[in-house]
């Protein structure tokens, strides 16, 4: 289990970087999924299955199909591999790498002195739901509004005139 | 009741004002007429009212927000009374004033009219400090759109800096009142806002002596007083005539009322310590003030420039803090709240017939308008302090008891009188004497005084020679309460001086 | 040993938001910047699971499942923002909406 | 009828409040019978008045009308104070001033403003009378104020003139600078003695401050200020001969007969203080001295008819105040007294011949009117010897009794006694040379047809003639009031200072005749010379004090007012917004438009802040 952990970890690693780099939109999509559905692994290691189907189901599945759905509207794809490539300079590159490599570090830094274990323990949809319906119940309420309030906003906003 | 009642039939009456105008655009004005002459009718059957203990009639005191010790505490005493009567004499004077002058959204404007005419009488008559914060602000606000909506040439810029001179002082005071409070709950161990408890409150010299500044500089900006004063010119030039009025006529005085009622009172020792520095503030102002209104060629501009000068004398009167020169800050208060609205009712009939305000674009005024010109000496001359008239009684009763506390501070505050001659005059003589000059303005434009505004004109008149020959009347008024407030600081001082 | 150090976890959730931030800094195409954003997202549910988990609990999950929420309302108001910005200015290119400047 | 004393100011005021109430809708003859009536009634009752005190043997009678205010400790009263002091300065305001105001109705005849005019008239006895018979120094300044007021408005009646305006607004603020010294006085004496109710005051001050101190210095230094400002002497002389602006009845009253005394009557008034304070009592006689020189050899160079008497009137107060000086109290009342006679008699002449003449007043466009204008000449004769104090007319009784007074005074006594003959000799020299270029030589531009006249104009002059011949022998009943302050004996000097004192004004005369008449010496010859040219030019503007004032004062202000009109506080609040505008410039270019750069600064901003975590 633990070498599965980190097996998803370096494919959700190696994934997410190829998203950034890609050109072509589509194949950035298909290495979202992937890394999307290694950290679905992770999920499932760290004992937390719900979260794992729903990371699969959700995002992999629904997110990422809308984001497929858009591409295909805007009619983007190979002809727009040339354009994409003319406006990744490497000299772009620079300042988000080290800005990011900064924040990379302090985060490693503040978390070096953690010493502490995770023993995996499987928390299953019975807590999470009990939890859910109970201390949480507004949280959800204000969920579904913000759901339906995203709901009506894209509709709105992607009408056409 | 009597007092709440006083102000809910100003806002319902500006509510109603402001609905009456979609019926015909000449409702606002009447309506607004009779609330306030009805409050004016509510107003003197106060003064029948015997005081109870303590000198406090009609006094209301119902919680608020009782977990901050908040209340709705109204009260009135001789001080407040005076000035509640002033605020609705010139209440009607205003609108009056408005009657002919405001063509376009009568009913916002009446509404707004009435609504800092409530917030005034909330000011003089609250007791909850924090109710009178409240109130300090709503009276404000009305104002900003008076200015900002049926303001002259440059009246964005007017308003918006009657609004965050007003706005940033009143966050000081608001501090202070919050550490007052605050030091109230750790003291007896509750929040309470009540003017009688917060007495009661101890502060450290350093803490007592901020929060005083925080309520100094509110109460001197509205007041107003050199450095906090040049909001006023702008607001006043740019302002309706009513909107004038109301300000330099009531507006004023909620702060010389703040600094009597509330900054003095509250911190006694620290106002003692500080009494030098706004003494001396106060003596500059009178004469800078009265340099700078002679500089001037815009008569309103002028005219708000002599209102600082005049207002100095309050300041100087209420720190000297003894009876005489108390006396004569709110005579002053009175007085000049009349004489000041005349003068700008007048400047406001001159640029209403000529659209003009530059005082160079007029002159020989007197043969043709001669019923203004008696009427404009007879303020001007009141504004230089002519004994038998409302002035000279606050201003001399100011100085002779300053005399006592301060002499060199009043020495150099009484040579005001000679500057506010010279710029009294120097207004009528460039409006009034010389060669008649119409080039600037259709000649056939300039009329006299007509019969409405002679009215208003000669009632406050009479209200200032009332003043003048017989200030007895006033005075009996506002005496217990100084006296009053005059042992409770001294008690305290002396305290202090014995320790 | 069954048992994975925290830091392990949490490490890799940075390292996947501060991938996520290159993109978002360096793509000028407006849809891989919301993809960048959602793997930022992402990570930082990433990080709430793998807290959880070292005390087992479920408040962990319930927190992932509000970004999860979150994310997919921004993404659907996203694109929609996208599609409304690809007619009026056909194009994609962030950079062109650059008018709302002092 | 003492106790209607208040009726006294009551007619005036109600004469002005119809006047002003009905603003003109009146007819001429309706106004000219309020105007001068009510005048008149004051007059009556005031002469009934003074008939029952003087019979009735007080030394005083006091009448409080009513409480003006009450305010810890400070009441003064609208109470009346009546004295022989006020007896003669009321019966004086209200005689002369009923005189004056009917001259004045027809003097201002053809004036459009004619109700105006009395309306203004009336209020001026009102406060005149209001100041005499006041029995606290706030009554006093009530009336102070009150003349001062009417002075500006009736200087600047005719107000389409700039330069009348110019000169009212100068008499008004002149006068006020010694006002305000004159609060002070009142502040400071408030706040030692306790009181401001004159007699009381009078009272503790003699029993609580010793001769010399220096309380009673500063008091009647401040005092002193507020007279001189009143009453046109040095340093506040300035206003006077400008004030002449004015129609020239209001000369009369105002600025010759009653308000410009009023000085002399405050000092007069408080002279207990001016007592305990001798250095500051030997400066009023200073003062009055120089005063007198210098105005005289200024009315020397005048040539317009009214500043002539104006600057002899500046010099006869002086003479007034060297006489309060040296302590001749009731010497100067009575010389204020005649002197109301003789210089009224002498302007409303003035006015006859001016308004003859069509308003031209240059002394030098006149000449050889004596067959013209009969009764003025009559009246400027008469006046004339008067002011120069010919023997047994009124000026003489009273000038030779301040300058023997000034005799007698031990130590600069003699050298105020010999400066005061001086100026007896240019008063002889500079009243007669006005008389002579008037009346007699050569007639210049166009003769006036016929004098302007009537009875109503006529009659106070023929009253005022024989006031200012026989004025002398009236005695005036002020002794109680100066009682305990004056030696009382008879004057002892030889015959030969006498006889040299009523040589030296016939000497001035005999120059004059010789100079201006005979022109035995020439005048222009000796304009000739450059040094004397500069010395006429620097005499004929008051020494140059209206230059150096304006220097000192004027200038200075205007140049201040001008640098400051957009007022310097206001330039700091507009620094503030000066300073928040370009920070927000500043600010505004990093609002660049690009999402990425924003979500760049964001990222910093984390940066820092976890940056800002792991420091700390």
């Amino acid at each position: 289990m633990i070498v599965l952990f980190y097996i998803a970890a370096v494919v959700a690693v190696i994934a997410t970087i190829a998203v950034i780099l890609q050109t072509n939109i589509v194949h950035a999509l298909l290495y979202m999924v992937v890394s999307l559905l290694a950290i679905a692994v992770i999920f499932y290691v760290l004992g937390a299955p719900f979260a794992a189907v729903l990371e699969a189901i959700v995002y992999a599945g629904a997110i990422m199909v809308l984001f497929l759905f858009v591409i295909m509207m805007l009619n983007l794809g190979q002809h727009t591999r040339n354009e994409e490539k003319s406006w990744l300079t490497p000299r772009g590159w620079i300042g988000p790498s080290i800005l990011s490599g900064i924040l990379l570090a302090q985060l490693l830094s503040v978390m070096a002195d953690l010493d502490q274990d995770i023993i995996p323990k499987q928390v299953g949809v019975m807590e999470v739901s009990a939890l859910l319906f109970g201390p949480y119940v507004l949280a959800v309420e204000l969920a579904s509004i913000l759901l339906l309030a995203g709901l009506v906003a894209a509709y709105h906003l992607a009408k056409p005139k | 009741m009597i007092l709440v009642y006083l102000i809910s039939i100003l806002f319902v009456g500006g509510l109603v004002a402001w609905l009456s105008e979609r019926v015909d655009p000449n409702y606002p004005r009447i309506v607004a007429l009779a609330t306030v002459l009805i409050d004016l009718v509510v107003m003197i059957s106060l003064l029948g009212v015997d005081p109870s203990s303590g000198g406090w009639v009609a006094s209301v005191n119902a919680d608020w927000i009782p977990r901050f010790g908040i209340s709705f505490y109204f009260a009135a005493d001789g001080l407040s009374l005076l000035l509640i009567l002033l605020t609705g004499f010139l209440g009607v004077i205003a609108v009056g004033s408005a009657w002919d002058d405001i063509h376009e959204k009568t009913g916002f404007f009446y509404f707004n009219l009435l609504w800092t005419l409530a917030g005034v009488i909330g000011v003089f008559t609250a007791l909850d400090l924090f109710l009178f914060f409240f109130f300090w602000e709503v009276m404000l606000i009305p104002m900003y759109f008076i200015i900002a909506i049926w303001g002259h040439e440059n009246k964005n810029y007017a308003a918006m800096k009657f609004f965050i001179f007003t706005q940033v002082t009143g966050m000081l005071m608001l501090v202070s009142i919050i550490m007052l409070g605050y030091l109230h709950f750790l003291q007896m161990g509750m929040f309470s806002f009540n003017y009688h408890d917060l007495m009661k409150v101890e502060a450290s010299g350093t803490i007592e002596y901020l929060m005083m500044l925080g309520f100094f500089v509110a109460f001197t900006t509205k007041l107003p007083s050199v450095p906090f004063h040049s909001w006023l010119p702008d607001a006043h030039s740019q302002a309706p005539t009513a909107g004038s009025v109301i300000l330099a006529g009531i507006l004023l005085k909620t702060g010389a009322y703040g600094l009597i009622r509330f900054a003095v009172p509250l911190f006694p020792e620290s106002s003692l310590d500080f009494s030098p520095i706004a003494m001396g503030l106060a003596a500059f102002s009178i004469l800078y003030c009265a340099k700078v209104a002679f500089a001037q060629t815009d008569i309103k501009r002028l005219i708000a420039y002599t209102s600082v000068s005049h207002m100095g004398f309050v300041t100087l009167g209420v720190y000297a803090w003894n009876e005489l020169a108390l006396q004569g800050a709110v005579m002053t208060m009175l007085a000049h709240g009349l004489s000041a609205a005349a003068l700008f009712m007048l400047a406001g009939g001159l640029q209403h017939r000529i659209h003009t305000r530059n005082m160079q674009h007029m002159g020989g005024f007197w043969g043709k308008v001669p019923k203004m010109a008696v009427v404009a000496i007879f303020f001007s001359v009141a504004a230089l302090g002519m004994p038998g008239l409302g002035n000279f009684i606050g201003e001399f009763l100011a100085l002779l008891g300053a005399f006592q506390s301060n002499i060199l501070f009043t020495v150099i505050a009484a040579f005001g009188l000679i500057l506010a001659s010279v710029y009294s005059l120097w207004v009528i003589q460039q409006v009034f004497q010389g060669e008649y000059k119409a080039d600037k303005f259709e000649d056939s434009h300039l009329l006299d005084l007509n019969r409405r505004e002679m009215i208003y004109f000669g009632a406050m008149m009479i209200g200032l020679i009332w003043m003048g020959m017989y200030p007895q009347s006033f005075l009996n008024l506002s005496e217990p309460v100084l006296i009053e407030l005059l042992n409770n600081t001294q008690a305290v001082t002396a305290a202090v001086v014995r320790n | 040993m069954s048992s994975i150090p925290i830091e392990h976890g949490l490490v890799l959730s940075a390292i996947l938001f501060a991938i996520g931030l290159i993109g978002v800094l360096t793509r000028r195409n407006i849809v891989f910047v919301l993809m960048s954003l959602e793997i930022m997202l992402n990570a930082s549910g990433l990080a709430f699971i793998v807290a959880a988990s070292r005390w087992g609990h479920a408040e962990g999950q319930v927190m992932f499942l509000m970004i999860l929420t979150l994310a997919a309302a921004e993404v659907a108001v996203g694109l929609g923002l996208i599609i409304q910005m690809f007619r009026q200015f056909k194009t994609i290119d962030i950079n062109v909406l650059s008018e709302m400047k002092g | 009828m003492q106790e209607f004393i208040w009726l006294l100011p009551s007619f005036p005021l109600a004469g002005f409040l119809i006047l002003v109430l009905t603003s003109g809708t009146l007819s001429r003859i309706t106004v000219a019978v309020i105007g001068a009536g009510s005048i008149g009634l004051s007059f009556l009752v005031a002469s009934i008045i003074a008939v029952q005190f003087l019979g009735s043997g007080d030394d005083y009678y006091i009448k409080e009308v009513w409480a003006w205010m009450s305010v810890g400790g400070f009441s003064p009263g609208f109470s009346f104070y009546l004295d022989g002091l006020s007896l003669v300065m009321m019966l004086i305001i209200t005689g002369v001033g009923f005189l004056i105001h009917l001259y004045a109705t027809g003097y201002m005849a053809d004036d459009p403003s004619y109700s105006r005019f009395f309306s203004y008239m009336n209020l001026f006895i009102a406060a005149m009378l209001m100041l005499v018979l006041g029995d606290n120094l706030v009554l006093l300044y009530l009336g102070w104020e009150g003349v001062g007021l009417c002075s500006y408005l009736l200087i600047g009646f005719w107000y389409t003139k700039p330069e009348n305006g110019y000169a009212a607004r100068k008499a008004f603020v002149v006068t006020r600078v010694g006002d305000t010294s004159m609060a002070i006085g009142l502040f400071l004496l408030f706040a030692q003695l306790g009181t401001l109710n004159i007699q009381d005051m009078l009272h503790v001050a003699e029993v609580e401050w010793n001769i010399g101190s220096g309380l009673a210095i500063a008091t009647t230094m401040l005092l002193l200020g507020g007279a001189v400002g009143k009453s046109a002497q040095l340093p506040l002389q300035t206003w006077l001969p400008d004030a002449m602006a004015g129609p020239t009845p209001i000369s009369a009253l105002i600025h010759a007969a009653t308000m410009v005394t009023a000085g002399v009557y405050l000092i007069a008034r408080t002279h207990v203080l001016f007592q305990l304070a001798p250095s500051v009592q030997l400066l009023v006689a200073w003062i009055g001295l120089i005063t007198l020189l210098m105005a005289g050899f200024t009315a020397l160079t005048q040539s317009d008819i009214k500043r002539i008497l104006a600057f002899s009137t500046v010099s006869q107060i002086g003479y007034m105040f060297l006489g309060l000086g040296v302590g001749a109290w009731s010497a100067a009342i009575f010389h204020l007294m005649t002197h109301a006679f003789f210089k009224a008699l002498l302007f409303l002449a003035s006015g006859t011949v001016i308004l003859s003449m069509h308003h031209e007043q240059s002394i030098f466009k006149m000449g050889g009117l004596r067959k013209a204008l009969p009764v003025s000449f009559a009246s400027f004769l008469i006046g004339s010897l008067a002011l120069t104090a010919f023997p047994y007319t009124s000026g003489y009784f009273s000038k030779d009794e301040i300058l023997l007074a000034a005799l007698e005074l031990d130590g600069p006594g003699i050298f105020l006694w010999a400066g005061g003959v001086l100026g007896a000799f240019f008063t002889g020299i500079y009243t007669f040379r006005l008389f002579f270029v008037v009346f007699f030589g050569e007639t210049s531009g166009h003769p006036p047809e016929k004098e302007v006249g009537g009875w109503h104009m006529n009659g106070p002059l023929i009253v005022l003639m024989v006031l200012s011949i026989f004025g002398g022998f009236i005695s005036i009943p002020v002794d109680a009031v100066f009682g305990h302050g004056e030696s009382h004996e008879e004057h002892h000097v030889s015959a030969l200072v006498h006889g040299f004192m009523v040589a030296v004004p016939l000497l001035g005369i005999l120059v004059s005749y010789l100079c201006f008449h005979k022109k035995v010496f020439s005048i222009e010859k000796l304009m000739s010379y450059s040094i004397s040219r500069r010395l006429h030019k620097f005499w004929h503007s008051g020494w140059g004090m209206d230059w150096l004032y304006d220097r000192v004062f004027v200038f200075p202000f205007l140049w201040l007012s001008r640098i400051n009109h957009a007022d310097l506080v206001d330039r700091f609040y507009g620094l503030i917004v000066e300073v928040s505008k370009s920070a927000n410039k500043m600010v505004v270019k990093s609002q660049t438009g690009y999402l990425r750069w924003y979500a760049f600064i964001m990222a910093l901003g984390l940066v820092a802040l976890l940056l800002l975590g792991i420091i700390l």
